[in-house]
Order: C-alpha cells, then structure tokens, then sequence
C-alpha cells in the first residue's frame, strides 16, 4: 500500500470525486489560488480550474448557506472552513438550513452537501481558533460528523460523506495533516457509522475520535511496556452516525473503559458515550467510565501550557491506571 | 409606515402585460382572490384552535407574490420566508395541502412537520418557506449558483421582508451575488414594519429607499409600489431579464401593506405601532385585489358576475381544503423520526449502518 | 408571599435591577414599544424611557455584539433573544467574544452581561424555532447558563444573573411565563450553582431543568398515587455553574437516577450528568441512570406530535418504573 | 491589489498637524520606527523557534495605527483585528509585555494567554486584538454606545481589514451605528489583499471604493492612502470631530500594503499571489516610515543623526524585550484555568458556588 500524509489523501479523495462527478466542487477561502491555507487542496485548482475548484471572500455564512442552496438542486459542494472554528458566523445555516430543511419539508428536499475543515487545538492559535464542535453538530438530528485520525480513514471517510445524500461534517485536524499512513491503493471508501479497533487489547479500553486516537495508541504502547496491561483502543471515526456495538462489545471484553477527547469536557461526546455504556452495559463495568479531556478553560496560547491542556499520553495512563 | 410613498405610472400596456389573454388576466385575479381566501380562512380557523404555532398572513401583499411568480418559466425558481402561503398557492400548490399541513396533518405540503412557516413545492420550484429572518437568503444565492453551474438561463426570485435587510447573512450574499454573477432577484416585501417597528426604526437607508443599498455591490435595484399586478409583473421582468441575459444579480424593493397582524398574536398591530386611520387608507387605497379588480373592469375582462363566481369558486376551494385537512389523519407518532435522514429513510447501507438516533 | 407569573416576576427582577443601577438597560427586538413579544418587558418601556429599554432591529449578532462591547466598558445589558434559537446568527458573538475575551486578555477584561430570552419546544413554531443550546453553552468555560423552571427562580436567578460580573445566559420558556407561583417579597435573589429540591422522597431521584421540572414533579405526583413510589425532585436550576453536591446526595440516598430534559439526548445536559453520577457515586447506584429526553428528530410542527416529541410525565413513570 | 490609487495631497499644514510640535513630529517618526523594530526582531524570534501560532505583521501600515491613535483624547478607544501589534504600541504599551506574550510568558499583556493576536491594554482604551475577521465590529459599536451612554465625548476607532467587510456582523453594525447615531469611526485598512486573495476577489464594491458602501447607511465616508502620516491624521481627524461634535459614525477606506506575508507562514505572497515588482514599487513609493523620514527632513525638524539615534533607541529597545521574554517564566500549570470567570477569580461568593470547572 502507499504511504500517503493525511493532507495528500485528503486531496486524492477530492480529485477522485471531482473527476467522478460532475456536480462535485470545490469552494472555499483560499482554496483555489492559494492551494489552501494548509494546502490541502494544493494543485486541484490548477488541474481543474475555476468552474470546480472555487475561492470565496471571508463570509461564511454566505457562502455555506450558498452551497446549501446549491444542494437542493442536487449539486454536491464540498465547502472548506479555514477553520471549523469560524462555524459559529455561520451556524444559523450549518443547523437550521442544512440541518432542519429536509424536515421541516417532510422529506422533499435534502442536501447532499459536505463541510469540512480542521477542528483542533494544540497549535497555538488561541481560544478563538480552537474549536471542536463535534458535540454541538452531534447534538443535531439531521447533520452527521465525522473525525477521521489517520490518512486511509481520512481519505476514505471523505470519499464516503462526499458521496452521502445527507449533510456530512468533516473534521480534520491541522496537527495531522503532515502524519503519514497506509492509504488503500484504488477506491478506498470508509463507511459512517463504524468504529475501527485501532488496537486490540483485553484489560483497558480508550474510546477516542481525531487527534486523540493517536495520543491513546501511544498511552497503550506505555501501559503495555510499563505495566503489561494491554488496552485496547477503539476510534470512533464517526460521530454520528455512532457504532455503539463496537464500543459495548469492547467494554464488555475489558469492562474498563477510558473515555478520550480534545473538546472540553461539559457535554463532550464523552459524555454521551459515559451515558450510553453505563447504561448498556453497566453490569459489565469492574470501574466508572474515566474520561480524559481538554482542562476546562478556552484554549490558552502559551505553547508549553497548550500542551498540557490537551490530553497527553502520561494522562491517559494516569486515568488507566485508576481503574486498573 | 415607510418614509416614501411612490406614485405609481401605469404599466398596463408594457409588452409584458400587453401580452397577457383577457383569461390569463382573470387567471391573475382568481390567483389573488384564492390566496385572500385561504388567509381568511386560515385565520378564522386559527381562532377555533384548529391551527398551532404562528399564522403569518399574506393578505394585502397578494400581488406581489402572484405578479413575480406568474412571469416564472421552465428554469425559474422561488424562495421566500415564513410568511408564505401567498408564493405556495401562487405556484400551484394546491389548498388541501397547505391547509392540511396547518392542521399538522399527514396530508400536508411537509406530512405536517413544518406548518405554516414552511411550506415546499420543489417540484413547482418552490423552496419554502424560511423561519429565520434572512435565512433563505444565502440559500436564493445558492440556488443562482446551481443554475449557472448547471449552464441554464433561470433566474431566483428571493423574497425577504423590509426588516430582514440588516441581518448580516443577507449582506454576504449579496456581495457574492455580485461577486459571482448569479441570477437572483432580492424582492424586498416591504410592507413597513417588522412586527411592532416600522422600517424607520429598523433601517437607516439612503434617500433612494432600502434597495439602493444595492449600490455598495454594484447591483441594480429598483423600487415601486407593488399593489398594482400590472406594475410588479412590468418592473419585475426587467430584473428577470437581467438575469436570464446578463446573469447579474437585482434587488427590488416593493412597497406593500399587511392588512393584518404580524402573526394572529399581535395585539399592537391595531392602535398600537400603526394607527387605524393608516390602516383604513391603506385597505382603501391600495388593496391589491379591489384595484385589479377595477381595473380588468374597466378594462372590461372582468364583469361583476364572474368576479363574484371567482369569489365563490375561491370560498368553495378553500371550504374544501378545510374538510380535507379536518378529515385527514394525523401523522403516526412513528413520522417524528422519519425524513431525518434520506439514507435511513431510503433504508441504503449507509442509513443502515452505526446509531442515528439516540433516544 | 404574593403570587406572581413567571413573566411577571421576570418583569420585576428588570424593574428593580433597572431602578438600583444605572448602568443596567435592556435591549432587544421589540422589547420597548411593542412590551416584548411575549409580554414579558411590559410596561418596562413606558415606565423607563428609550435610555433604558431599547427595541433593536433585527440584526442578533450586530446588537449582541454591541451589548458584549459595552459591557466591557462596564455597562450591565441585558439582551434579549426573542428565541434563543435566533442565538444561532449571533453565535460567534456569543461564544467567541463574551467567552474568551477575559481569557484572552489575561483577566484585564470581563463582560457583566445578560442574555436571555425563551429556549423551548412545545408551541408548535417548528424545528428552528424550538431549540435549547444550555448544552452547547455550558460547553463553553467562560460561559454560564441557568434555566429557571418556577417564577420564584425566574426573578431570584435573574436579578443575580444581572448583577453577576461574568457573562451569565439565561433561558426561559414560554410555556412557563403564564404559570403562577409564590414569590417572595422583597429582594429576592436566588445564586447561581445551588440546586433546588423541589420535591423530596427516598425511592428515586429525577433530575431537571427548566420545564423538565414541572414535568417530573407531575411524575412523582402519578408515580406516588399508583405505586407509592417516593420520588425526590432536585431541580438544577443553573447548569453552568452546577450544584454536583445536591445531585450526588440525592443519588446516595435513593440510589436511582432519571435525568430528563427537553433538549435532544445527543451530549444533552443529561449525558453529563449521567457521566458525572457514574464517576462520583457509581457504587451508590441500584441500576444504570436512566435519560428521558425529546425524541432524537428536528422538533415536529403537528401540535399532537410535538406533545409526544417532548417528555412527558406517562414517559417519566415508565423510565422509573424500568429501574424500581 | 486594490483596483485605485489614489494621488495623495499633502496635508502638512492641515491645523490638526501644523499644530505639533518639532517633538511631536519626531515622536511619530520614533513611534513608526518602535513598530518596524518590534516586527522585523518577531520575525527573526518566531524564524527561531520562539513564537507559536500565527503572527500577522504590521511592517508598512505603521502610519495607519501611529496616525489614527494620536489623535485620541481621554474618551477616545481603539479595538482592532489580528494585526494588532502595532496598535498596542501606539496606544503605549510596552515592547517588554507585547514581546513577552509573544513568546507565551506568564509576563505577557495577556499572560500568555491570548498571544499575537490578543493584546489588550484597557487601561489604554485598547480593546484589543481580536482573531475572528469582523468579529470586533460590533464591540466597536458597543464601545461607541457605552461613551453615549455615559453621555461621554468619545470617539471609537475600529479598524479592520479589506476582507474583513464582507462579513455580515460589520454590515449589521452599520446600521446599528447609523440608526442610533454612535461616534464609531470604522477605519479600513485596505492592504490590497485578505490572505492570498485580492480585493477585487473578495469585494464588489462602487467606484468610490469599499468605504463608499456606507451610503447604503446614510454614513459618511473617505476614501485616501495612508502611507503619509500627516494625510492619516488630517483625514482620520475630520472623522472623529464628526463622532465628537455630531455623534455621527465614519468609514474610512485607507490605502496600505503590508511589505511581509499575510502571517509568518504564506509561502506564496512572494510571485505567487502578488508580484515582486508590485512589493518593491510599493516599498519604494509608500513605505510610511521613509516617506515620513524624508518629509521630517525637509521640514529640518529631523536630522541623520537624530534619526539614526532612534533607529538604534528601538533596537535596543527591541532587544531589552527579548532579553525580558527569554527571561521571563512560563505560567504555572494552574494558570490555565484562571481568568476564566471573573467571581472565581476573585473567590468571590458566587465563584465559590457551585462546580465552574469539569475535568
Ligand atoms: C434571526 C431572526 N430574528 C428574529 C426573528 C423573529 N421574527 C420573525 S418575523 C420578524 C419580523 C420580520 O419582519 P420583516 O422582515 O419586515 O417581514 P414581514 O414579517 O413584515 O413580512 C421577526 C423579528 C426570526 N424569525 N429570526
Ligand atoms: C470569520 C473568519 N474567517 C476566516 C478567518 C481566517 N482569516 C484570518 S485573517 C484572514 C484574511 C483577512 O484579510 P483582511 O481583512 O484584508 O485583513 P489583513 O489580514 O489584510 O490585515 C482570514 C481569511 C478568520 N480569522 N475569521
Ligand atoms: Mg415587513
Ligand atoms: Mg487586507
């Protein structure tokens, strides 16, 4: 299999389907011309030109509602936010447009539309810029997220929500862009909805999505050299929908289980999860589901203190070992 | 009440209307009456308790909704926002679905999921019906865009209220409008208030009026007084025109009235932020349905018989629509999780994979 | 003690706020001229002035923003959101410059404003009219939230919300500014982060906030009636912060939990409560906690079917009864 | 870049500036030069590892920030963008707390909390530093209705950049600013570019310019380049004596360029989406603190020695701050969730009710 960063198999997703489809484009700031603001669209303007691959001025809520419009008449945009942090100028269109219409309508209209864009801290951009709304687009009936954490899922993923008849967030990661992986050789596509055991293991489960699936393999690889324990770690990959079977099937197997996330913790999707495993398999708990977040403050920018804020390996163990 | 009042010239004679048969002239005046009709009822029907949520009334602003939509071809679209039964039943949505759907029955234009504010007819080009203030904007832009994608010479027809101008949504897309030559048509229904405050209160805007904001994006615009079918269909092919040829993006700013409340709640709307007198001279004066009538009347298309049998046949059609929104099923309590997602109501892999629904 | 509606006892809590500090005005879509939409700014117009009680157009993230940079200015605003679900074209402002400022600037600012208006489902106005973001809120440090359910804590929470010096958000419902209750005479100020048990009994515990509370009260009326079943009511009244303790020995004493909110379930408030009583009290737990919540789809308009949508008391008695 | 370029009159002997002083002057000159300092030494420390995150640099519009906050009085504020760096050291902060936030030290303007692009000095009537494009346009507003409020003779200086008006919250704030009269004055720094794209990418606009889009507000506008300091102040200072004397609102569209990339890391402002020749014309021709520099000499108010003198003065000035943030100590752990909320900082009793924090 080649070995792709995720950033390059992002970009094969969206020439893939550029080419497969002719209703599929490309718009967003910086896009086009610039090759993205962190290049992940790099070259596809070029290839493609101006009728595909499109740069919009700084108004999202314009131009994401404009792509929402366009889905209705069945086109299939795949709008970039710079950041998925600048969502909240455009929320109003993410949740009520993309997110109600096909509802409030009784199912006469859907959108067949694509928002993605990078959801992440731990580059010191500061509160404004570090964002992951994971939890508020999972909160929502009629939208579905995802979180890929490495280059196949990302390519895969991305293939797959393009190609969904319903809203589909993408949620990248700036920190992982550069992170390099196995990528499927041909047509690669990951479904929604099903969780991949990263690692298998039989004393400790880590349930995490994104950047922090990374940072759980690393916690697994100490607890085994250290300790001995073997966790295992499921990613998500998809937020909604959800495979709770994998989650429960490995709960029950291990029956303690750390909860992974790089969102705050007040109703993350950690939250949900500790809800639903305690619920669904409360008797198979030897221990209360841990839950390791982001600290509970906007994102600081001091690098070193960033650091910290987000979850780190040794805090992973730390909470593992609580409970093991 | 707006600062401008518009004499209004005759455009009886332009091509556009020239054009039209003596029946496609009663056709406009049966279309206002139907939607006069349904108002009236709706409301009446509101006040049995048959209705639920918010009733936003068209009655007053007819021609405005009937005047656009009947210049509408093939590749033209339409979207508005909440108060849009006028533009539904303009577009040939039928009285029995739009009732129904105010009854949250089964039989409505939305299986009764969305009421009142939200009535879609994609299949007449018809894309609701739109809660949020400006909302509906962006998406109008959007479907321009899809148009020009698509290589069709179409236009949209966006309609938004005098008070949604200063939501920043509308704004954005209307430099992108310019930005990108997208053939959407913002008709500002401006009908003077947004719920208790007039449009003074709401818009500092240049002498011109609401639409020559225009001018900041290099749009065109234009604004008259809309109560004459003849006036609204004349100036509004001219930015349908613009679209279909020159694919460039107009803002029209039509002066209306709203006979009733802002919504049947609205106690202020008498005596309160608009005073009776105003009201009585604005009925008086500028009552679409009564000033067309006369019209085809002098015209002499129109005599009084048929005018009343149009009022007949309109009461009889809405009558109807009522017994078979009374008549009709609720939806099951089953429907509350369907037409959430197309995947899972088509039942495709994808909708039948992982968790949708959490309860 | 007299007895007062909920939009009466609101309307007090402006009045006296307005009278003992000059700095405190409110601001909002017709919320001078026309008394507010729902009537609960009545009179406040006449009786102040246009420098106290300002009707705004409709421009949320315009005037949302311009109360955030008065109050930085020491100004006390008080914004109304006609529905907290027109908070959505005002986000950014909202969470971005009302919650990270302070944090931003190292403490050199802080922003003593309010803002308030009706989050709820249940009147039929449809899905994006009837949302409930004390969960996205919440989500956000910096942030805090409250959800009065009674006219007491309507005024109490109100008047310490105004003359909190953090960014206090509070949700209504207009479901509940027609409903009566006792409130006391005199200053009446209810703080932030206290919990109020509404109801006590030793068989099992429900949780809520807002509405939700009413609701359960009627299900330990039925489930008492029918069963004898003894159900304790703590009402949570402010979300963020949150009065854990009173949570936590309710659930040590009747060791059952039914968490029930009107919000969808996805990462509802109810997930992390239900993530907190598991970590804090899980060996005090007879059966797994237990989540009601509005059925998991945009809110329906079909008056019959938003009735179902929503929780109701039968649906608070069969949860309990699951684990009893 | 922009599509105008405007000739610029002098304004030399404008009262506003026939006022200052030989010191003054030389002052201006020292505050533009402090800036360039303070920019090219971030440059070579984040090039080194030191600073994380974006930084957005200043160098070449140091004349907009210096000309426009010498103007203020007691009421006057300023609040801006990102590129805030040179805005904090005209309203007087010191290179010791701004470079030292830059490195993320417990020392910094903000703590190292905010970084580069979140300085504030309140004590200053700085309101920051703000990384949402537009997001401070409102708290401008805000701040402006505050002065009014407290019945204040004030004027807020809100700039923001040339992508930065096509977001709906500044639309929305101009009407808010015209319809209530609010002594904001919106200064467009108009650098030609947002990012890698081109104003005339990203902005349909009147011929007047972007600045001209305030008649569709019934707002008052100009339109110049600012590279001359004079110029900035003598056009920036009718604006505020309208905010003063009228409680009037302004935009000012001012031409500018920035000489770096958009942030540190834009590999492509270099013959990608700009051409070298453009950069060095415009370094010849507009850089403001050359241009200023020779006007000061002509005038005899400043000599090569003086000059060279300040020169070094900022260098060592420059050099003092990076010794102070080298030395200065990262925040403590705890730090991170403090100045979160106000009441539990103070541990006052409503911090100390109830759980704030959940980890
Ligand atoms: C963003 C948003 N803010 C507020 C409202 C509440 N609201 C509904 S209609 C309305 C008045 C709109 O007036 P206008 O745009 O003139 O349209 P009209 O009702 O007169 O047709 C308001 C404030 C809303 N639906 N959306
Ligand atoms: C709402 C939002 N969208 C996008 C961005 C990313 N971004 C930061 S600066 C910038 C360009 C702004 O250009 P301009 O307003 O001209 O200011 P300049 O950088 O030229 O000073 C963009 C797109 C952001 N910070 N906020
Ligand atoms: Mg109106
Ligand atoms: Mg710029």
């Amino acid at each position: 299999m080649p070995t792709l960063t995720y950033r390059q198999a992002l970009n094969e997703a969206f020439a893939e389907e550029i080419e497969r489809d002719e209703n599929v484009f490309l718009m967003g700031e910086e896009v086009a011309q610039y090759d993205g603001a962190y290049k992940v669209t790099q070259g596809l303007w070029k290839r493609y030109g101006d009728y595909r691959v499109i740069d919009a001025p700084i108004s999202e809520a314009g131009f994401i509602g404009l792509g929402i419009g366009a889905s209705m008449l069945g086109l299939r945009p795949v709008m970039e936010l710079m950041f998925w942090s600048f969502a909240y100028v455009a929320f109003d269109q993410l949740i009520n447009n993309a997110g109600m219409i096909r509802y409030m309508s009784g199912g006469l209209i859907h959108c067949p539309i694509v928002i993605r864009g990078p959801a992440n801290g731990g580059t010191s951009v500061g509160a404004t810029h570090s964002h992951t709304p994971e939890n508020f687009i999972a909160n929502t009936p009629g939208l579905k997220v995802c979180c890929p954490a490495t280059a196949a899922d990302a390519k895969g993923l991305m293939k797959t929500a393009i190609r969904d008849n319903d809203p589909v967030y993408v949620m990248e990661n700036t920190l992982l862009y550069g992170d390099t992986g196995e990528v499927p050789e041909g047509e690669h596509l990951v479904p929604l909805g099903v969780a991949d055991v990263k690692r298998e293991g039989s004393d400790i489960t880590f349930v995490a999505h994104g950047r922090a699936v990374i940072t759980s393999l690393a916690a697994a690889e100490q607890l085994e050299a250290e300790d001995g324990t073997l966790a295992e770690v499921v990613d998500l990959r998809s937020i909604r929908p959800l495979d709770v079977d994998t989650v429960l099937a490995s709960v029950r197997k291990t029956n303690r289980v750390v909860l992974v996330e790089e969102n705050k913790p007040f109703c993350g999707v950690a939250a949900q999860l500790a809800s639903i495993i305690q619920l669904e398999a409360f008797d198979h708990l030897d221990a209360p589901v841990q839950r390791v977040s982001a600290i509970d403050a906007p994102a600081i920018y001091s690098p070193p203190l960033e650091a910290m804020q987000l979850p780190r390996p040794a805090d992973l163990v730390a909470a593992a070992r609580k409970i093991l | 009440m707006t600062n401008r009042e518009l004499a209004d010239e005759s455009h009886a004679t332009d091509p556009i209307n020239a054009a039209l048969t003596a029946d496609e002239k009663v056709g406009l005046f049966r279309d206002m009456v139907r939607i006069r009709r349904f108002e009236q009822t709706s409301l009446s029907m509101y006040q049995k308790g048959k209705i639920g949520g918010f009733l936003h009334l068209y009655i007053g602003q007819e021609s405005l909704a009937i005047g656009a939509v009947s210049l509408m071809g093939e590749h033209d679209h339409v979207i508005t926002a909440y108060r849009d039964h006028g533009h539904a039943l303009a577009v040939g949505m039928s009285m029995n679905e739009c009732m129904a759907e105010l009854y949250g029955k089964a039989t409505g234009c939305s299986k009764g999921k969305g009421g009142s504010m939200h009535y879609f007819a994609p299949d007449k080009n018809f894309w609701g019906g739109h809660g949020i203030v400006a909302g509906q904007t962006p998406l109008g832009a959007g479907l321009a865009f899809a148009l020009k994608y698509r290589k069709l010479k179409g236009a949209v027809l966006c309609f938004l209220g005098d008070g949604a101008i200063n939501q920043g949504a509308f704004h954005e897309a209307l430099n992108l409008a310019s930005l990108w030559d997208l053939p959407v048509i913002y008709i500002i229904e401006n009908n003077g208030y947004s719920m208790g405050t007039s449009q003074l209160r709401s818009s500092a805007h240049p002498q011109g009026g609401l639409a020559q904001r225009a001018e900041g994006y290099g749009i065109a615009w234009d604004t008259f007084s809309g109560s004459d079918v003849y006036t609204m269909r004349a100036r509004t092919w001219k930015a349908i025109e613009r679209a279909h040829e020159e694919s460039r993006p107009t803002i029209l700013e039509v002066l209306t009235y709203r006979h009733q409340g802002h919504s049947v709640a609205d106690s202020k709307h008498k005596d309160g932020y608009r005073t009776k007198e105003e009201i009585e001279a604005q009925k008086a004066q500028n009552d679409p349905i009564v000033r067309f009538r006369n019209l085809l009347m002098e015209e002499g298309v129109l005599d009084e018989e048929t005018a009343k049998n149009i009022q007949a046949e309109a009461k009889f059609e809405v009558d109807q629509a009522v017994k078979f929104a009374e008549e009709s099923p609720f939806p099951d309590a089953s429907a509350i999780t369907e037409d959430v997602y197309y995947e899972v109501d088509k039942q495709t892999e994808s909708g039948r994979t992982g968790r949708h629904f959490f309860n």
